[in-house]
């Protein structure tokens, strides 16, 4: 088979994978919502759980009417949500299933990804300008404080990890510590400051300002509809996902198993969703921090502790 | 030219770039159908200007052509968090008014169905509250108790919130057997599971502290000059209740503390209605302790034709809901003037809106706890 | 079918294209969103001369932050209230108005397809003639290791100067940003 | 200083934790949601749906004499009566017309109270929805119905439910 075929392959898996998962979540967030708040979820499709709710959704948001303001930004309000998907869908090239399964092991994966996720601030910024609303904007706005602050933070604390197993490969993080046992061991302070820091990536609660909708309706997405909706929610769905995958992957071990079994997709997967569930866990139990007690957070708190964690590191690697 | 140009016009003027956001009509958190006319530098609230009236009904034009008890059923749709509140404001106007008398057992059957919508009332403040700072499972919780706190009282006045059920010199039925097992039931797990549960989720949540401590401060001045009234008034410290200072019904009869507050900022607000909650399950045990078997229903003249004008107020969960009337010798009331509670609280909010951020607008319109239906009458 | 032309001829027009709007485009913003894409180019560019740790940074640093900021600094200063464009008057009404007639509006597009075109003969020229047949540079494993050793030996001095005059440039644009009241 | 901060991190992560642990315990609880039209509450007695005329058990015709003391009473006007007066073989007056706006009726039980003739009740019918606002006009036949269809509960003044 030619490369460019095995190509077109990989990237419907992906698609496929990311449709699949986005409903999957969308669902599961729903469900984990409703058992939560004493009640019990969608039920009516698919009974008794409710599980084609998902298909209705997706149904539904494909058939919707693509409304677009007569004042917005044309073309800005237009690519927004595909600036804003493409980098989710890009990231899942080095994200390392299992042992093989990876779909290009970079040597610069660690980088690649945080290049990644930087972009989708851009397609934010689109969508709340070209939106033409006052919350659109203030979404943005808030957005783009958010995300610059905590992104920083984010890389910081993976460099910790970076520094012990030496290599910026995703893969090759994980092969590290199938060998040396799981990085949470050494690297907890910096598990805690990737975290916090990745719900702020997130946009999720308590850091759903951007979104916040008793303050700002919905954000920078307000005045989608339809698709154009539901791409925010499959980027927003899927990038929780991304983030869950690198979290196990730098904290972990990857697909390694715990019991000393052969690692696989299927450990991967599990993992991934153990740490889905506590995000959608901490997103029903809390409420929304506010923009100043944020950024004293991010800059006053989560970025002096990144940085003691690297001398920290630095130090025991040096003795 | 429109309100939004000419601010914008003025804001041009002085040379500051201002935003003017529209908070409302149609907004997920303005309780009901508030518009808030907001001008933002940055995130901060230069000005913000509440704009009411969209819920108007003509409450007090009404109820000029109905006669004295077809009042009743209207009353509570005023504040409809606190329907029987808002009866036994009006009833007991009118009793004052024609000099009915009402049976003990009326009385207290009022007294513990009052402090029970209290509770009620209280329950979805504290869940829209949390709501409002973006926390939404509390609010769930605490419509869930809510809830079976409206099936109690379905079971009594037959409706879940328009009851209907107070009348002029009584109230419509005596309660059904066994139905003061099922509230104290209900307070009991109020008290120990429901409320430690709530502490637990919300108020100790270090963010819950970070977002209400110290925001919002409403000085003892302040609400004294604005009217505040209800737990808004006791939040900034004063001790004003009118069970206790100007007891009407047979609240004199009962312990009870007045919580009050030194603060006035969100926090004490959100703890007056917390510890309320708590008071009212007490008068509402002393009172079942007290209540004396008899009728419920006095009698009321065939022809109520009653002179002269009157005002009387009662405690509701939002404060004190004044009742003024005037009759002329018919069988309707002349003049019906109705002191709206969160009428008052809400004419506060342009001076604590005042250099806000525009995330503690919304929980300061959370803690204000207006309701529009009494707000636009 | 030759990929890698196919790829260079795109990137070569996106990145004349909008690197044109920038400098054309009446919207700020408009330009600023511009700017990304021509930095996303340049960093396509840097994947095709195996430079991936480049094109990352490239990226992350440009796309990602610079531009952000820069939209953040529109944001923040701009006078004008914030309606976008008028909706009165489209695009190719505008043009059609200013050049009459409305396929003028093309004319950008086909400017940077001329100049994509030349670039690719003069590659192709440069590249049949040999000048820049190189040795492919070392492995790609070696791209990261190598920058930082050289940015932490034989760079360190200017690396750590260059930092100083950031900070020192940051502390001073905040000085300056913030109001007379304020200090 | 550090001191302190730290009991602040350790304070603020034991209330999270615990307001966790609420969350986590409401996984578990029974759910107290019905699914509505397939299962429904049991609806306590006197609970108010619309009003229904009550109709003679021995003789099977209405109790209402057409006085129209409801209609009267009503706030909302929702109640339209017309009285025919005596045909041969009945001796009380009973109503030609008797309609019940339901668009305007707001279920306050006033009319029953007013009733002297124990000719109306509250009945437990909530499950008024029609597709056409004609439909809501509901005349006596239909009240009849409903009173016979429903459980119906008369409260006029102090009782006992």
């Amino acid at each position: 088979m030619p490369e460019w075929v095995m190509a077109i392959i990989k990237i419907l898996i992906v698609l496929a994978f990311i449709g699949l998962n986005g409903m999957f979540l969308i669902w599961a967030e729903r469900k984990v919502a409703g058992f939560i708040q004493a009640r019990i979820g969608p039920a009516r499709v698919g009974r008794p759980q409710g599980f084609f709710q998902l298909f209705a959704d997706a149904i539904k948001m494909f058939s919707k009417e693509d409304v677009r303001p007569a004042a917005a930004d044309k073309w800005v309000w237009w690519f927004a949500p595909v600036v804003f998907f493409t980098p989710v869908a890009m990231a899942f090239l080095v994200l390392p299933f299992g042992p093989n399964v990876i779909g290009l092991d970079m040597n610069i994966g660690l980088i690649y990804l945080a290049a990644v996720a930087s972009f989708a601030l851009l397609g934010v910024f689109m969508a709340g300008w070209g939106s033409n609303n006052k919350y659109s904007l203030l979404g943005a706005m808030r957005a783009g404080a958010q995300m610059i602050s905590y992104e920083i933070p984010l890389i910081l604390a993976t460099i910790g990890v970076i520094m012990i197993t030496g290599t910026l490969s995703t893969q090759g993080i994980v092969e590290y510590q199938v060998a040396h046992g799981w990085n949470i061991k050494t690297q907890f302070l910096a598990f805690v400051v990737f975290f916090i820091a990745m719900l702020a990536e997130l946009n999720r609660t308590p850091f759903d300002l951007v979104i916040a909708e008793s303050e700002l309706t919905s954000g920078f997405f307000t005045e989608y509809s339809g698709i154009r909706w539901g791409m925010f929610m499959f980027a927003e769905y899927t990038n929780i996902f991304v983030m869950s995958a690198l979290a196990v992957t730098l904290f972990f071990g990857g697909w390694a198993s715990p019991f000393g079994l052969v690692g696989s997709v299927l450990i991967f997967l599990i993992k991934t969703y153990a740490i889905v569930f506590l995000i959608i866990w901490i997103r029903w139990s809390v409420p929304r921090v506010r923009i100043d007690q944020l950024m004293t957070l991010g800059w006053k708190f989560l970025l002096p502790l990144s940085l003691f964690n690297i001398v920290f590191t630095g130090l025991i690697l040096l003795i | 030219m429109s309100e939004i140009e000419a601010r914008r016009l003025k804001a041009e003027e002085v040379g500051h770039e201002k935003l003017i956001l529209n908070l409302g009509p149609q907004h997920p958190s303005t309780h009901g159908v508030l518009r808030v006319i907001t001008t933002l530098e940055g995130e901060r609230i230069t000005e913000a200007e509440p704009d009411i009236g969209f819920l108007h009904r003509n409450f007090e034009k009404i109820v000029e052509g109905w006669t004295w008890s077809q009042v009743i059923p209207l009353t509570d749709r005023n504040d409809y968090l606190a329907n029987i509140n808002n009866e036994h404001a009006y009833v007991l106007a009118v009793e004052k008014l024609a000099g009915i008398e009402v049976p003990e057992r009326a009385e207290y059957i009022r007294v513990i169905m009052s402090e029970l919508n209290r509770i009620a009332s209280h329950l979805l403040t504290f869940g829209t509250f949390a709501m409002d700072m973006g926390a939404f499972t509390p609010f769930l919780y605490g419509f869930r108790e809510r809830e079976l706190l409206y099936d109690i009282f379905e079971k009594v006045t037959g409706a879940r919130m328009m009851h209907n059920y107070v009348r002029l010199s009584g109230v419509r039925n005596d309660l059904p057997d066994g139905w003061d097992k099922e509230v104290l039931e209900f307070l009991d797990r109020l008290e120990n599971d429901v409320i430690p549960d709530y502490y637990d989720l919300l108020i100790k949540n270090p963010i819950f502290e970070a977002r209400s401590l110290g925001v919002g401060v409403l000085t003892k001045e302040d609400a004294i000059a604005y009217g505040a009234a209800g737990p808004i008034l006791r939040g900034s410290g004063i001790d004003w209740d009118l069970r206790r200072d100007m007891p009407y019904s047979i609240y004199d009869r009962f312990d009870f503390e007045v919580i009050t507050r030194e603060e006035g900022d969100h926090y004490a607000r959100f703890m007056v209605r917390m510890d309320e909650m708590i008071e009212s399950a007490k008068i509402i045990r002393q009172a079942f302790e007290q209540m004396p078997e008899g009728p419920v229903m006095g009698k009321v003249p065939r022809v109520l034709k009653p002179e002269g004008d009157i005002y009387s107020a009662v405690e509701g969960p939002r404060g004190e809901i004044g009742v003024y009337l005037v009759g002329d010798g018919n069988f309707k009331p002349y003049r019906v003037k109705w002191r709206a509670p969160s009428f008052s609280n809400l004419s506060i909010l342009p001076l604590m809106a005042k250099g806000q951020f525009v995330a503690d607008i919304v929980l300061t319109i959370g803690t204000l706890d207006p309701i529009f239906g009494e707000v636009d009458r | 079918m030759n990929w890698e032309l196919l790829g260079f001829a795109f990137l070569t027009g996106m990145l004349l294209y909008s690197a044109f709007k920038v400098v054309t485009t009446t919207y700020i913003t408009h330009a600023a969103i511009y700017l990304a894409f021509t930095f996303v180019a340049l960093a396509g560019f840097f994947l095709m001369l195996s430079a991936n740790f480049l094109a990352a940074v490239q990226i992350l640093v440009y796309a990602g932050a610079v531009v952000a900021l820069v939209v953040f600094a529109i944001m923040l200063s701009q006078r004008q209230d914030y309606s976008g464009k008028p909706i009165e008057e489209t695009r190719t009404e505008k043009i059609e108005r200013t050049f009459g007639s409305q396929y003028w509006g093309a004319l950008p597009l086909v400017i940077a397809a001329g100049v994509a075109a030349i670039m690719i003969v003069i590659y192709r020229q440069v590249v049949a003639a040999g000048y820049w047949t190189s040795e492919p540079g070392p492995a790609l494993e070696d791209s990261t290791v190598a920058i930082a050793n050289e940015l932490f030996t034989k760079y360190l001095i200017p690396f750590e100067v260059v930092s100083l005059v950031l900070l020192a440039a940051m502390i001073g644009a905040i000085i300056l940003t913030k109001r007379e009241g304020q200090r | 200083m550090l001191g302190g901060v730290l009991g602040n991190v350790y304070n603020a992560t034991k209330s999270l934790i615990k307001g966790h642990l609420v969350t986590l315990k409401e996984l578990r609880t029974p759910k107290i949601t019905v699914h509505y039209p397939d299962e429904r509450l049991e609806l306590p007695l006197g609970s108010r749906g619309m009003p229904a005329l009550k109709v003679n058990q021995d003789t099977g015709l209405l109790n209402c004499t057409a006085c129209g003391v409801c209609a009267r009473e009503c706030p909302v006007d929702a109640i339209e009566v017309e009285a025919v007066v005596g045909e041969k073989g009945r001796k009380k007056r009973y109503p030609a017309i008797y309609n019940l706006d339901m668009t305007h009726c707001m279920q306050c039980n006033l009319c029953v109270e007013a009733c002297p003739f124990d000719a109306l009740e509250m009945s437990d019918a909530f499950e008024i929805s029609r597709y056409d606002l004609d439909d809501l006009i509901f005349d006596k036949e239909q009240l009849a119905e409903i009173w016979k269809t429903h459980k119906a509960v008369r409260i006029t003044g102090g009782e006992k439910l």
